[in-house]
């Protein structure tokens, strides 16, 4: 009974503890890193995750052989020396992988930056002024939003002589930030009538610091939360150009290698090593930066969190047989008085 | 029955039979060949050989040529509607047999009028040629103002019969929708009327389908049912050749070997060169350190052919010869002293000599340079084109060991038709049309003559397809002198001086012969093209070739 | 540690007398919640009180002292993470029946609801549910607990309710977000008297209100317990409104209840330091009033 | 109705600044269809004196009008439903090549999507419902679903269970080794369903976790409303407190990005029709694409804004449906 | 003496219903003068318009019409002549949890209005936010000035908002409801502290609230506000004692009190029984 020992505890808590405050806007004590994920373990993951891609990206490249040397023999399966074996090129895939790592990060990075601008921009500013200005932004935004983004992706950068890594990430970030754009804008609304910011306003603060120190900071995860959206987005929109034969030319990324295995036939020759892993790559940093985003979403809506967690810890006790009542979901049921005296005895 | 053509042989006798080539072994079958001849989906009907979007089986399948040309072997033309052909003595008149007791598929004689007007309408008519008459029943003159013995194939091999009866009446189509008039506007796609082996049974947006010309003047066709189909991409192809749902293909598979275990047959026919295109000329405008004769005499000993062929072409492609003849096909018209096939491998050694006697040196981080200014080249290929960018990335690698800058960069077909049109480029990955028969004449003027080049700036215009805007002058006067002649011996003098220039100065540096690999069902079917009887040259998209094999196949039960 | 250590609230022997006189309804004993969490927050202690058939009964003490927590243990409505530790609750029908709500369950639990005890809660402005009409939601606890109605009955019944609390019965048809604040809380009062239960427990049910509205509703509810005599549990921090209205009030304190009594006799004489500091908070408005600046009040 | 009026105008104004993007886009940049044609012509070998005649005459000649008198003529033979011509498909018209797509994509991705908006919702309402038991640990794992690319599920498919396995066709949306275009038979509508399948798949795989995830959060949230708590003291069943209490407001934020979301399906669907060559919109753009086919581009593109824009106003009127809120005000 | 006068206050909204637009005339026609060291509470329902005066005051709105005058002076409303008349009027918020932001420390909110208005500067600044602390009872004052919002109890953020109000050395102070989202047990402290600073600071204090009963023992006078309009308005005792208008009669009688114990409940049975 590990969980009577919890509850050892001082259980007189003071009933008039105060309430806490919404929960949008709250933030947790500060306690140490180590408090503050316990418990958090699709954070945890999800970090982990991420954390090991970009170290990947970054240190990658020093361990492994140039991604774009064509000296070893072609389409090696996997094999000491070469952990995912070469492609047709006789390119290792492993360097591939890390310097595809690079690209793609550098892509989704850049344009999840832009796409949080651009939102930010239309999104912040509409939602914190009023008239004109909120009306032509929410239009433009809102047109944006319904207009198909790939398809305009692919009709513009089909018009596109020279498509650098930077450019198609530019792209990429150009159509990703309608989504955002709304939520931060209702936000924005919402936050602009909050009494702090009106308090602000009356001690004397300036708009761009009401902005920057009021406004802004209250934002942050939903920001970080969109930012890590369009991040997915991009990356995995890199990949549909790239398959598409719209990708960045003269860049790798798990997308173009994406590219090259289908073209170089990797599937029907039976090299898995080549297709599987910039695509197994793409969707673990998606499910990663998901998984932050759960967190995210879980301190922005605490019911997220708290609800499940409520209930898990009901079942817990009523396992534990600290509940009278008698409950028709699934929970043995115990007549009242039997229960009642289990708990008194405790 | 052995081909004339030749002036030296005037009165010639009739040429090969297609039905000749029948093997003895085939039956009839219903069986439904199922054919894959790169049609995207959704398919149009349009049947007018004159119209762009027109279907593979309309040439060959329902309009026939005169003669079939083998563009894969050195054999003879194939007669087809026509029986025998003569060229007069300076070339500028070509007469020609016409096979008798043809009807097209609608009943109406096959007539000298209709071949006049095959050779005359509009759509068809070449500037070149200056007239075309039916002398008689059987025979129809066309005569030029100049040789013409090179156009043999274009006027014998290319140019399809049509029923003057049906099209004269359709000359002024309209379609409104692309404000296009004139025969190129009909769709001609209601029971198109040709002479071919096949009638066409139905058409939708993914499929067609043929079946046998019970009255083909060759005798009805053994194999009574065709399906085309529309795939999108080599993948599917690939992937349905391998699950046996098509008989017939002529695409890029990597690894053939795993369709051939299946029991595909296949062909793989090498014709059409690849090639660096250098803006050679810097007279003609170009710029770039590639204009100098000597980094493009190094820069092409030092590529390594053999593991580019390895790696980028799958070991699929053939060895080149520098003198643009195909191997194998067309071994007479390599001069005497020119080298066969090309250096496979690199020799970065040889490079940086040629390159330090024509006063480079190499520069601290390895690579060669002129008065300080390091050789950079720009290899730019067409984004999507997989084995060129992967030759243009081993080329990169490949010249950077014998100290040679390259940077390969990949473009937008646009960019990249644009800059070859107008010249503005350094190094360019491309091809080269191979010849339709076996004498690479057509090459050497289409491609090194001056007078299908312009300057710099100016683009060239369609048909003329010498983008290193190479020029010399005897070079042009070899070509001159070889399209006036019929005789081998004049002409192969006069390619001799030809490929002494174009080896030594590379204005294309040549890599190797591209694959064309075709996959076939022998189980079910014979008659097909083969290693041993390369009768013809095999693809399915190929027309006339692909109608005259349709004709040719039987089932093997 | 034992549930029963608690000695049970102050009351007067004027409140015994009144007692006395009264038939319980309602009767809890005992009754212990805690809310799961870490640490966990034992929101009410050993609750013990009768409630009586016809009377309004009042539940008062500041915010969080646990007063939602028990009107919800009552009725066997908490919400995870709320667990209801130990206690009985027993319901005293009119038909003599006794009833052990802590071992309902399933559906003689569902059936007990709304039908015996009905419930108000504190914002009416949300437990409306914004995508049915208010007939739709007045129809469905009809149509779950009186089956046998007809359509038309349905209809009519659902009318009648309307008008019994003032609301035009055109409302029917509304949405929730077409009502005004006080007509939703009317609405939802409506909807505690369609089957005409015999405990409403109302938790809060007009603090969002202006007072003006407020005592209409006051009123409305007043009236319609003289009319068919059902006790009311009235849950309200606003010790002023309850002395009001309730015939009996409960103060709570951290989860117990610490003094229970008439009305009359609190506010005249309340025993309890907590009661005496509550009903100093409210100065009275036609009274006299001294200022006090010092730290007594500062939480 | 103001609330439609208002839509409405937002519709029309969305739809005039696509049509424009469409008219400017290539005006932007240079480019000659008659060079274009010519040269792609011309790597498929000879390209007759006569077709190259017709086709500058067709092409090549470039009036020089006006910006303005370009716009005007676009917009006019726009009304009219003229697109242009394909250079793909020379010279069948746009319209011609979007009329044969469009029943399929429609079919398609209307299918798929809606299959995985109501799989995710239904889910998504189970979960939430669910919530604090074994079924939240598998929540996290559907975000990967959500992050694998489109086309790569879709050639692992085709190469598993086409190609391998040979369970389901390579290619098509119906079984053109067997019939001869579409028909109205048995035996072709079971084609039609058999080839969709694995594309469907695809979609639904890629696009469910994300309708999953959003649901399961909203009946979270709803659950702790105080109208569901309201439902629980009547004594509704829980069956009814399901459907009518919880599902029903929390679907609403749902059914409203639907529109939205249909945008971004649409766009994964691109690739996926291409990868199973499925006879579509997204194949016929990204052959246009390939072909530099601008006219042909542009028409699709118009086209899927149209059908995005078109999904978007039948859920505006499903959302007034569903919410009363959305019937008064905006 | 300083005094802050509204005079003719008028405030207009303009609402939009769909595609039509129409005014809401929140405010009409309001006039009153606020003196240093008096209270001024102004009453009446949700919507009557109390918080719109407030906010127009504050200059976080601009009225339509109407003057607001402060010692006899146009106000300012840009610049300069907004800094300062900001120095001199500031504004408690109704809900202590919304007007403090709870990424910032209570020395942030605090420190903040003292530098903007020049009060204090560099080393000085911590002392005086420890000095505000002090003023409003929060002590020890470093504690405090350490925490952010959610650590602290409704009355306690409440104080922090009096504070920062109270930081630019303000003389005014608009209050509006400052005690309604508070726990019964704790508003008489907040207010109780509010009468003492304006005591012993001489402020002049504009409080908002719709409780009848701390209006008349907090306020010198009382506005009562309907729809808008001023119904009735005068000292304190007057008011509630002797009510004039119709409306401010029906607030009185609405207002629970305590002495009138059962009454609700007797005047519903009698009038059962009469009818
Ligand atoms: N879901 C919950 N999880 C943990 N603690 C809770 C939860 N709900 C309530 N509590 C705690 O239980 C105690 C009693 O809460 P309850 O809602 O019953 O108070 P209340 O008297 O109704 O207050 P109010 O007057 O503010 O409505 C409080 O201390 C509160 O913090
Ligand atoms: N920004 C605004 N836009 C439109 N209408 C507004 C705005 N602010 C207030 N109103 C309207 O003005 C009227 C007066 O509002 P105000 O907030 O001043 O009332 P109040 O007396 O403070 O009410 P409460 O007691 O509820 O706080 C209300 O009808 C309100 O709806
Ligand atoms: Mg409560
Ligand atoms: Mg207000």
């Amino acid at each position: 009974m590990t969980d009577t020992r919890t509850r050892t505890a001082p259980s007189s808590v003071p009933p008039s503890a105060p309430p806490t405050a919404p929960a949008t806007t709250s933030k947790p004590p500060r306690r140490g890193l180590r408090g503050r994920l316990a418990g958090q373990g699709k954070l945890v993951v999800g970090l982990g995750i991420v954390i090991a891609i970009v170290l990947f990206a970054i240190v990658g490249p020093f361990f492994t052989q140039d991604p774009r040397d064509s000296d070893n023999a072609a389409m090696l399966p996997p094999q000491p020396g070469h952990w995912l074996g070469t492609t047709s090129l006789g390119y290792d895939v492993l360097a591939q992988l890390a310097e595809g790592a690079r690209g793609s990060l550098m892509v989704g990075v850049v344009a999840g930056l832009l796409a949080i601008v651009l939102s930010l921009l239309f999104g912040v500013v509409a939602g914190y002024t009023r008239g004109i200005a909120d009306e032509g932004l929410s239009l433009i935004t809102n047109v944006m939003l319904v207009i198909p983004g790939l398809p305009l992706m692919i009709v513009v950068s089909s018009y596109l002589e020279v498509r650098s890594l930077f450019v198609v990430a530019l792209i990429l970030g150009a159509t990703a930030w309608p989504g955002s754009a709304v939520i931060l804008r209702l936000q924005a609304r919402s936050l602009r009538k909050r009494d702090y910011v009106s308090a602000a306003k009356v001690s004397g603060e300036r708009t761009p610091r009401i902005l920057m120190v009021e406004i802004l900071p209250n934002l942050l995860p939903i920001l970080t939360a969109q930012f890590l959206f369009a991040v997915i987005l991009a990356i995995l929109g890199e990949a549909g150009l790239s398959y598409l034969g719209l990708g960045p030319n003269g860049s790798i990324t798990w997308g173009t290698m994406l590219n090259e295995a289908q073209g170089g036939g990797a599937l029907t020759r039976g090299a898995w090593w080549w297709f599987i892993p910039p695509g197994l790559m793409i969707a673990l940093l998606g499910c990663a930066l998901s998984l932050i985003n759960f967190s995210i979403d879980e301190v922005i809506d605490p019911k997220l969190r708290s609800a499940p967690a409520a209930a898990k810890s009901v079942r817990k006790a009523r396992r534990a047989g600290l509940d009278v009542t008698v409950h028709d979901d699934g929970a043995p049921v115990r007549s009242g008085t039997d229960a009642q005296k289990e708990a008194v005895r405790r | 029955a052995a081909c004339g053509g030749g002036a030296d042989d005037p009165e010639t006798t009739d040429t090969s039979e297609s039905q000749s080539t029948e093997g003895g072994e085939g039956v009839a079958t219903d069986r439904e060949l199922v054919i894959w001849a790169g049609s995207q989906t959704p398919i149009t009907a349009n049947f007018n050989p004159y119209a762009v979007g027109v279907l593979h089986l309309a040439n060959g399948g329902i309009y026939e040529t005169l003669f079939a040309y083998n563009k894969a072997a050195d054999t003879e033309p194939i007669s087809m509607l026509g029986t025998g052909f003569e060229w007069n003595e300076d070339g500028t008149e070509l007469t020609v047999t016409i096979r008798e007791g043809v009807t097209w598929n609608d009943g109406e004689p096959f007539t000298t009028d209709d071949v006049v007007y095959s050779f005359t309408n509009d759509a068809a008519q070449p500037a070149y040629l200056a007239g075309a008459e039916a002398v008689d029943d059987t025979t129809v003159v066309l005569s030029f103002d100049t040789p013409q013995y090179t156009n043999e194939f274009a006027l014998l091999g290319s140019t399809y019969m049509v029923p003057e009866h049906v099209f004269s009446a359709n000359e002024d189509a309209e379609d409104a929708e692309a404000e296009l008039t004139g025969i190129v506007a009909w769709p001609n796609a209601e029971a198109p009327v040709g002479t071919g082996p096949y009638l066409v049974d139905s058409t939708s947006d993914a499929a067609y389908t043929a079946v046998a010309n019970p009255e083909y003047w060759g005798g009805e066709p053994q194999v009574s049912n065709l399906r085309y189909i529309g795939i999108d991409s080599n993948q599917s192809a690939e992937d349905l050749l391998a699950t046996g749902q098509i008989d017939w293909a002529t695409m890029f598979v990597p690894e053939p070997d795993r369709l051939v275990d299946a029991g595909l047959g296949y062909l793989n026919t090498q014709v059409d060169p690849t090639v660096l295109y250098t803006c050679a000329d810097a007279d003609m405008g170009c710029s770039g350190e590639q204009t100098d004769v000597a980094v493009r005499q190094a820069l092409s000993v030092a590529i390594d052919r053999g593991a580019i062929n390895e790696k980028a072409f799958v070991g699929l492609a053939k060895e080149i010869s520098p003198t643009f003849a195909l191997l194998g096909r067309d071994d007479k018209w390599i001069a005497d002293g020119m080298p066969a096939a090309i250096e496979q491998s690199a020799d970065a050694a040889q490079a940086g000599e040629i390159l330090e006697a024509a006063g480079y040196e190499k520069d601290a981080d390895g690579f060669y340079g002129k008065d300080g200014e390091t050789v950079e080249l720009t290899l730019t290929s067409v984004d999507g084109w997989t084995d060129y960018n992967n030759a243009a990335k081993l080329i990169e690698e490949q010249a950077a060991e014998a100290g040679i800058k390259v940077v390969a960069s990949t473009v937008s077909w646009n960019e990249f038709a644009d800059s070859r049109t107008s010249g503005e480029f350094e190094l360019i990955m491309g091809g080269v049309v191979g010849t339709s028969t076996a004498d690479p004449y057509q090459i050497y003027r289409d491609w090194f003559t001056s007078g299908y080049t312009t300057e710099v700036g100016t683009p060239l215009e369609p048909g003329f397809w010498n983008f290193s805007r190479y020029s010399n002058e005897e070079v042009d006067a070899a070509v001159a002198e070889a399209s006036a002649t019929n005789d081998d011996a004049v002409k192969a003098d006069a390619y001799a001086t030809v490929q002494e220039h174009i080896v030594n100065d590379v204005p294309y540096i040549p890599l190797l012969v591209n694959a064309s690999q075709t996959f076939y069902n022998q189980n079910d079917y014979t008659g097909w093209p083969t290693e041993e009887d390369l009768y013809l040259f095999p693809p399915a998209w190929q027309g006339p070739s692909s109608g005259v094999i349709l004709g040719n196949l039987a089932g093997t039960e | 540690m034992t549930a029963t250590t608690t000695a049970g609230p102050l009351s007067s022997a004027a409140h015994a007398e009144h007692v006395a006189r009264l038939t319980p309804v309602l009767t809890a004993h005992d009754v212990s919640i805690e809310y799961e969490v870490d640490p966990p927050v034992r929101a009410v202690q050993g609750v013990s009180l009768t409630l009586h058939r016809g009377e309004i009964l009042g539940l008062a003490g500041e915010s969080g002292c646990g007063k939602s927590t028990l009107a919800y243990g009552l009725n066997r409505l908490l919400k995870d993470p709320a667990v209801l530790r130990s206690g009985e609750v027993t319901f005293h029908d009119a038909d003599g029946t006794d009833t052990d709500v802590v071992a309902l369950d399933g559906d003689a639990l569902r059936a007990f609801r709304w039908d015996k005890v009905s419930m108000v809660f504190q914002g009416a402005m949300n437990s409306l549910n914004p995508v049915l009409s208010v007939r739709a939601q007045l129809e469905d606890v009809l149509t779950t607990h009186r089956p046998g109605l007809s359509r038309t009955e349905r209809g009519e019944r659902c009318a009648e309710l309307l008008e019994m609390v003032g609301v035009d019965p055109v409302r029917l048809d509304s949405f929730a977000h077409e009502l005004s604040g006080g007509m939703r809380q009317r609405v939802m009062i409506a909807m505690a008297m369609a089957l005409e239960p015999q405990v409403m427990i109302m938790d809060e049910p007009t603090t969002a209100l202006d007072v003006v509205v407020q005592r209409d509703i006051l009123r409305e509810i007043m009236r319609l317990r003289e009319r068919f005599d059902f006790a009311v549990v009235f849950i309200t921090h606003d010790l002023p409104l309850l002395l009001e209205i309730a015939d009996r009030i409960a103060v709570m304190r951290a989860g117990e209840i610490v003094e229970l009594d008439t009305a009359e006799q609190l506010y005249a004489a309340a025993q309890h330091e907590y009661t005496q500091t509550l009903l100093s908070s409210f100065p009275s408005l036609l009274g006299d009033f001294s200022y006090d600046d010092g730290e007594g009040a500062g939480r | 109705m103001r609330f439609y009026a208002r839509r409405i105008g937002f519709y029309a104004l969305t739809l005039w600044i696509a049509v424009t993007l469409n008219f400017l886009l290539p005006r932007l940049l240079p480019g000659d269809p008659y060079t274009i044609l010519l040269a792609k012509l011309q790597r498929n070998g000879d390209v007759s004196p006569a077709i190259q005649n017709t086709l500058r005459l067709l092409l090549g000649a470039d009036e020089d009008t006006g910006l303005w008198e370009q716009y005007t003529t676009y917009l006019g033979n726009l009304l009219r439903g003229d697109l242009g011509i394909s250079v793909t498909q020379f010279p069948t018209p746009v319209t011609d090549l979007i009329g044969g797509a469009l029943p399929w994509t429609l079919g398609l991705v209307g299918t798929a999507t809606v299959l995985s908006f109501v799989l995710g919702v239904g889910l998504g309402a189970w979960a939430g419902w669910r919530r604090g038991t074994w079924v939240d640990s598998i929540i996290p794992s559907t975000t990967l679903l959500q992050s694998l690319p489109y086309f790569w599920v879709a050639l692992l498919f085709i190469f598993v269970f086409s190609v391998t396995l040979q369970w389901f066709p390579i290619i098509g949306a119906y079984d053109v080794f067997t019939f001869d275009g579409p028909e109205w038979s048995w035996a072709f509508v079971g084609s039609v369903l058999y080839h969709a399948f694995l594309p469907a798949l695809t979609i639904v795989i890629s696009s469910v976790g994300a309708w999953l995830l959003g649901m399961r959060n909203m009946m979270v949230a709803t659950l702790s409303e105080d109208y569901i708590t309201t439902a629980e003291a009547k004594g509704l069943s829980r069956r009814r407190i399901f459907s009518t209490y919880a599902v029903r407001n929390a679907a609403i934020p749902s059914v409203n990005g639907f529109g939205i979301a249909l945008a971004f399906v649409v766009a994964g669907s691109l690739v996926t029709e291409q990868v199973f060559s499925y006879p579509g919109l997204g194949k016929l753009m990204i052959e246009a694409v390939r072909n530099n086919d601008y006219a042909l581009m542009q028409g699709v593109f118009l086209m899927i804004t149209l059908a995005v824009l078109a999904a978007l106003f039948i859920m505006d009127l499903v959302h007034g449906l569903i919410d009363p809120r959305a019937r008064h005000s905006d | 003496m300083s005094t802050l006068e509204v005079r003719n206050l008028v405030k207009e909204f303009k609402v939009r219903d769909g595609l039509r637009r129409s005014t809401l005339r929140a405010v009409n026609d309001v006039s009153f003068t606020l003196s240093a060291g008096r209270t001024v509470a102004v009453v009446g329902e949700s919507g009557s318009g109390k918080s719109t005066v407030a906010r127009m005051i504050a200059q976080l709105e601009t009225p339509t019409s109407g003057e607001i005058l402060l010692d006899d002076a146009a106000i300012g409303r840009r610049g300069r002549a907004l800094a300062d008349y900001r120095h001199q009027v500031q504004m408690v918020f109704q809900d202590p949890f919304a007007s403090l932001n709870p990424y910032h420390s209570v020395e942030h909110h605090l420190a903040r209005p003292l530098k903007l208005h020049g009060v204090a500067r560099g080393k000085d600044v911590l002392p005086a936010v420890y000095g505000l602390l002090e003023r409003v009872n929060l002590t020890p004052a470093p504690v405090f000035a350490e925490k952010r919002p959610h650590e602290m109890s409704g009355g306690q953020r409440q104080r922090i908002a009096i504070a920062r109000a109270l930081a630019p050395g303000a003389r005014f102070l608009v209050a509006d409801e400052p005690v309604s989202m508070l726990d019964v047990s704790i508003r008489l402290g907040v207010l109780n502290l509010l009468a003492r600073l304006q005591r012993e600071e001489n402020l002049g204090v504009l409080y908002i609230t719709h409780d009848l009963a701390t209006a008349r023992h907090f306020s010198d006078e009382i506005v009562v506000m309907y729809r808008g309009d001023v119904v009735e308005q005068g000292p304190s005792d007057e008011v509630i004692l002797d009510p004039q208008h119709d409306y401010t009669k029906t607030l009185l009688a609405a207002a629970p009190e305590p002495s009138r114990h059962g009454r609700l409940r007797d005047e519903v049975r009698a009038e059962l029984a009469a009818g």
